[in-house]
């Protein structure tokens, strides 16, 4: 008993870390599902962070007012993001919102009086574990409720071919602006979770790190499902935890060479419902084929 | 050289023996028994040079109170390292597991401001010990359980800048500082204030940023100002670079910089160019005459084949630190006491520096000195001219 | 020339074409028919080095080169345009002509002037991006990329997909040309009335095999493939 | 007067290695479609083995130079064939090959903080041409006008390839489409390894000569120049290496002048500013051609 909470004393924070970096692989998945490759997801974390972080300070409110006004606060940050990016090609959409996160911290680094600047922003709360389980339940089910709606399929059928989208009516932009304001909800809450677990928050919080952090957690789980997300972040943060109590002197080294086998062998990630669909259609063949033979 | 580390090696155990018997003197120890301390390493990542010197000096450290059986008879003391190259989440993580084994007494770490702001509440709440071997940003301690072994910048600064005013008596000055850095900042602030409270002119003042690399322009720059002295207060990297580009560009003025180019690294990568430039510092192993930093320097360069810098001294103080703290506990010892006990500390005993009071959980170094490179390679008392 | 013998290939989890047999003579313009979804393009991508087959041989002239990768299948002189065309839009028309020397089966400076020849409007259009020409053009220009690797067999996936009637009367012309100079072609085509009324010999697919196979008079008297697809 | 121009043409070298590296960069962007975050290493590493050429073997600084820039093209080629050659051939998307270059380049970062100790290295002041020259009453360093002449051969030399050889049409023609290309006999495997080879090199010979310039040879390297290098080919506009060119040295320059006309902290701020403008407002950047989305 003694030993088992000891485990989850040791390994309580890197759950913790977990969750948030789910949050953030959701907020990367919201967009990414609509075909569109964005790192902006950084700037809504930014965003709410900071805002979290602040109104706490400041207006002393609550936990939970907080991430919701984090949620709103990446939200209007996203539309904005996206009425600026959408326009763009798809590649150039990828680099523009790489400069952006590159823009985020020096945006932060020069604005001290909100943001704490270099020094960076001590943050007067924590986020009990059991809350934070909630928030990614609720946040999980919203992503369950849209993947089953019109907008899930829509956003699947936009992914696939934009132009064949929009001749069923599926007004691509559309799609992928709600996308964005999704993307930025999601994002800005992980940031203020991020910010109630680290407690302590600064330019490097949000930085080139932690976009490829999300990039790499969403797509190594799967980019073609909600559940993918959540299972790529727990993969990615447990790693480097995994790999200090095996490797511990090139656990670095190990991380990548791990990413890299499981990009190369599973590139749809680790959960694909495609593959799941694929092999199905294997075994009905089989057995279709075997009665053909008989 | 095999018979100077034989000498080496008969110096520490003599030391060794004299603290032995010091500490058998005392009537409490803690119960026999190996106690861990948790380190969390930097020796990956952005600052990864410094980190592995921190590393080293703990080392040293463990191994001369375990040989010297200086807590006790039975009582040991070793390292637990986790990696956090330097990255806020990944150090909170390792600290919680460090939190989580009960065998961790306390945990020392960090080298950057922002990674030991976050790792403070997480000690506070889980009342660890925490000492930070690092960080230089003022207010960090936060006793009984967040503790700093690091003195903070400001006074070494200002002996030298007065000693230079003294002795060179320039007219104007130029300086460099880190944009990014606060600490650095107040290291310049507190340098220019004695300038210019001695009628120093200030020429201008040149910001970089920690990242940088290319330092021509910047030089360009402050050459440009025409100023008798330049005054280099930025970080590691970028103190390297600009006193190899000024050189470069032919600047033959006068140069002073920090202890950030003390390390044996920055010598061997610059050379020539940082020889004569003086810079303040705590500890610098050949120059620091105290028995036990010539007994550290000794044993450091018998370990590792070089000697510390003041980076490995600070680890090594880290750990002599929570072992006093240890030493004066008797029984089973626990976190609660290791706090109790180290916040009542009022100076480091065993240390390399000439005495190291430590004020509300706070070291402050008194004795700084003034060396430079020589054009050999070696740190020496620094003469003026 | 081309044989090719008991071809089957899966298309996605479908096992689109089932022990295929085709032999195309050297110098014949042969043609393959069927309904949407019969599996003729599949075939002709397998031929083409475009999709790997699952089984089955397909020799060109006496080389195997089922197994060779699209470039290297060019090179041993059987060229294929795809349904879609797929010239390289950045590229102008020229560049898109010239890249053809890589097949390394000609190096005659003058190959560009002949397939000019063919059709002159590449030649206007020569310095014209590939990507800003209507899809005639751009089926032109796939011809003649094809054309500049001097092929043993050209093979042409659906050349009048997409064009509209003067510019598939204009290709097909051509088509008729190249036949006339010698040029061995195998072609699958939905609009079996001119097919027919062009080739030496047909087959026609049914759910990814053959199911009729003969000269062009025999297919147009087969009141299966009377039914299906000339009415 | 003089510390204008001093300063102009500090930022021209400067901006010189941004757009050195960058066209390197552009080059994997624009011919194979990935976004490759594991392309600074190229220039760390080229640097390192540079530096152990000089420090270690004792050979003079250009052949340390030759293997440096070798170095780069073959790392970029060991990693195209490990990391993006599966994913090519399931044609898995530039997703999947950003994946596996974040991967590697959390590798080699780490492999290259092994191989040089953590530490950030120089090249001895003695093994290149360090000294100044006066040029009237300017003062300019060696190093400086040597990295200025690099950048502009080879800026011309490339463009010449690309635009006017048989294997440029290649290149661009497997960047448009594998097998558009290969329907006209071209191996667009052997031309993808040219091309990673080229890129590699390219950014690895701005490697060594920032190592060299800046006295910094360390893994931290390659990602000051990828985050600079970057914003040039955008800026540039990303299939031209003319643009590259001009937008890294203009960058330069620009950076060199707020810093000493305005203020070093809004520094990278103006740059990435401007990076954002230019991708919003001119996505095609200064010279890039109207838009042909790679298929």
């Amino acid at each position: 008993m003694e030993t088992l909470l000891d485990l989850w004393a040791a390994y309580g924070s890197t759950i913790a870390f977990a969750m948030v970096n789910a949050l953030f692989a959701l907020s990367t998945y919201a967009v990414l599902s609509t075909g569109v490759l964005s790192f902006t997801t950084v700037v809504f974390a930014a965003v709410g962070g900071f805002l979290a972080a602040q109104s706490v300070a400041h207006l002393g409110i609550g936990l939970w007012p907080a991430f919701a006004l984090a949620g709103i606060g990446g939200a209007v940050a996203g539309s904005v993001v996206a009425a600026a990016f959408l326009k763009l090609d798809s590649h150039w959409m990828a680099l523009a919102s790489l400069a952006l996160v590159l823009i985020t911290r020096v945006t932060v680094l020069n604005t001290p009086l909100l943001t704490g600047g270099v020094n960076g922003l001590v943050v007067p709360m924590s986020v009990p574990m059991g809350d934070l389980v909630i928030l990614l339940a609720l946040v999980a089910a919203v992503f369950w409720r849209l993947h089953r709606s019109w907008y899930g399929l829509a956003a699947r059928a936009v992914r696939e071919d934009a132009a064949v989208a929009s001749t069923m009516g599926i007004p691509p932009r559309g799609i992928q602006f709600t996308a964005f304001v999704i993307s930025g909800a999601v994002g800005g809450i992980g940031g203020a979770a991020l910010a109630f677990t680290l407690q302590f928050i600064s330019p490097e919080t949000y930085f080139i790190g932690m976009a490829f952090t999300m990039i790499a957690s969403t797509v190594l789980g799967g980019s073609f499902h909600w559940f993918g997300p959540i299972v790529g972040a727990a993969v990615f943060t447990a790693l480097p935890v995994t790999m200090q109590s095996v490797l511990p002197a090139i656990e670095d080294v190990a991380k990548g060479v791990v990413l890299l086998v499981i990009m190369i062998f599973l590139p749809r990630g680790l959960v694909d419902p495609r593959a799941v669909g694929l092999r199905r259609a294997a075994r009905r063949r089989v057995s279709a084929e075997e009665g053909t033979d008989v | 050289m095999i018979d100077r580390n034989k000498l080496a090696g008969m110096g520490a155990g003599l030391l060794a023996a004299t603290v032995m018997f010091g500490a058998g003197t005392a009537g409490a120890q803690p119960a026999a028994g190996e106690y861990v301390f948790g380190f969390v390493t930097e020796t990956t990542g952005p600052l990864a040079a410094a980190g592995v010197s921190y590393h080293r000096g703990a080392q040293v450290a463990v191994e001369e109170i375990n040989a010297s059986k200086w807590i006790g008879s039975g009582v040991t003391v070793k390292l637990s390292e986790k990696e956090s190259g330097s990255d806020a989440a990944r150090a909170v993580q390792a600290m919680t597991q460090f939190v989580a084994d009960r065998n961790v007494l306390a945990v020392t770490c960090c080298i950057l401001s922002p990674v030991a702001g976050a790792m403070r509440p997480v000690a506070a709440n889980a009342k660890i010990p925490l000492v930070f071997y690092g960080a230089t940003l003022p207010g960090l301690p936060q006793p009984p359980y967040v503790s700093s072994v690091v003195a903070l910048p400001g006074p070494q600064e200002v002996k030298m800048t007065q000693l230079i005013v003294d002795k060179m008596k320039p007219k104007s000055v130029a300086y460099f500082v880190n944009a990014d850095n606060e600490g650095f900042q107040n290291r310049f602030k507190a340098a220019q204030k004695v300038m210019e409270g001695a009628g120093v002119k200030t020429a201008g003042v040149v910001s970089i940023l920690s990242a940088d690399t290319d330092f021509t322009a910047p030089a360009t720059q402050a050459m440009g100002m025409n100023p008798d002295l330049i005054m280099v207060w930025t970080t590691q990297t970028p103190a390297a670079g600009i006193i190899a580009a000024l050189r470069n560009r032919g600047y033959a003025g006068a140069i002073t910089a920090s202890d950030v180019i003390a390390p044996n690294a920055v010598f061997k990568k610059i050379g020539e160019p940082l020889a004569g430039v003086p810079f303040p510092i705590a500890f610098a192993a050949g120059v620091s005459s105290s028995p036990e930093a010539k007994a550290f320097a000794d044993a450091f360069q018998k370990k590792f084949g070089e000697l510390p810098d003041t980076y490995a001294a600070q680890g090594y103080t880290s750990v002599w630190y929570m072992s006093q703290g240890l030493k004066s506990l008797s029984g089973k010892a626990n976190r609660e006491a290791l706090a109790t006990a180290l916040a009542k500390v009022g100076s480091i005993e065993h240390n390399v520096y000439g005495g190291l009071p430590m004020v509300a959980g706070q070291a402050d170094v008194q004795k700084a000195l003034v060396v430079n490179w020589s054009k050999d390679g070696k740190v020496v008392a620094w003469e003026p001219k | 020339m081309l044989n090719v013998s008991r071809l089957s290939a899966d298309y996605g989890a479908i096992r689109a074409v089932r022990g295929v047999d085709l032999k195309v003579e050297a110098g014949s313009l042969s043609v393959l028919l069927g309904a949407n979804g019969a599996g003729k393009s599949t075939t002709l991508r397998s031929i083409a080095g475009l999709h790997r087959p699952v089984q089955g041989s397909i020799r060109l002239d006496d080389r195997e080169i089922s197994k060779l990768p699209l470039h290297k299948v060019v090179r041993a002189g059987l060229a294929f345009v795809p349904e879609g065309r797929m010239v390289v839009a950045p590229l102008t028309v020229e560049e898109n002509l010239e890249l053809s020397r890589f097949s390394g089966r000609a190096d005659e400076p003058d190959l560009v002037d002949r397939v000019y020849q063919l059709f002159p409007r590449l030649a206007e259009r020569r310095r014209q991006k590939a990507g800003l020409m209507s899809g005639g053009e751009q089926q032109m220009l796939a011809i003649g990329r094809a054309l500049m690797t001097k092929p043993q067999m050209l093979v042409l996936d659906e050349p009048s997909m997409g064009l509209a009637p003067a510019i598939v009367d204009l290709v097909f012309e051509a088509i008729v040309a190249l036949h006339k100079q010698g040029q061995s072609i195998l072609l699958v085509e939905q609009n079996a009335a001119i097919a027919l009324s062009i080739c030496d010999y047909g087959w026609v697919m049914k759910r990814g095999q053959i199911v009729v196979e003969g000269r062009p008079d025999e297919l147009k008297q087969n009141p299966e493939v009377l039914e299906a697809y000339l009415s | 007067m003089i510390l204008f121009l001093e300063q102009a043409l500090n930022g021209w070298a400067l901006g010189s290695l941004y757009a050195l590296f960058g066209i390197g960069f552009g080059l994997v962007f624009s011919t194979l479609g990935i976004l490759n975050a594991a392309h600074g290493t190229y220039a760390s590493w080229a640097a390192i083995v540079g530096y152990y050429v000089v420090e270690r073997a004792g050979l003079p600084f250009p052949v340390a130079v030759g293997v440096g820039v070798a170095a780069g093209g073959l790392l970029a080629l060991a990693v195209d064939q490990i990391a993006f050659q599966p994913l090519r051939s399931r044609k898995a998307g530039m997703l999947g090959a950003l994946i596996t270059s974040i991967a590697f380049w959390i590798i080699l970062d780490s492999l290259a903080g092994f191989a040089t100790e953590q530490q950030s290295l120089a090249f001895p002041a003695a093994s290149f041409p360090s000294g100044m020259i006066d040029i009237g009453p300017m003062k300019v360093g060696q190093l400086q006008l040597i990295i200025i002449a690099v950048l502009i051969v080879c800026t011309i030399g490339i463009h010449l390839l690309i635009q006017k050889t048989r294997l440029g049409t290649a290149m661009r023609a497997v960047g448009w489409n594998e097998v558009a290309a290969a329907l006209g006999g071209v191996n667009a495997r052997m031309v993808i390894l040219l091309t990673a080879f080229l890129a590699g090199a390219t950014s690895g010979l701005a490697g060594v000569l920032a190592g060299a310039a800046t006295s910094n040879v360390s893994f931290t390297l390659g990602e000051g120049l990828m985050l600079k290098g970057f914003a040039a080919v955008v800026v540039g506009g990303y299939d031209d290496v003319r643009g590259t060119a001009i937008a890294g040295i203009l960058l330069g320059i620009i950076e060199v002048f707020v810093a000493q006309y305005v203020s070093t902290a809004l520094r990278d701020g103006f740059t990435y500013s401007l990076l954002l403008i230019f991708l919003v407002a001119r996505p095609r950047g200064l010279f890039g051609s109207a838009g042909f989305v790679r298929a």
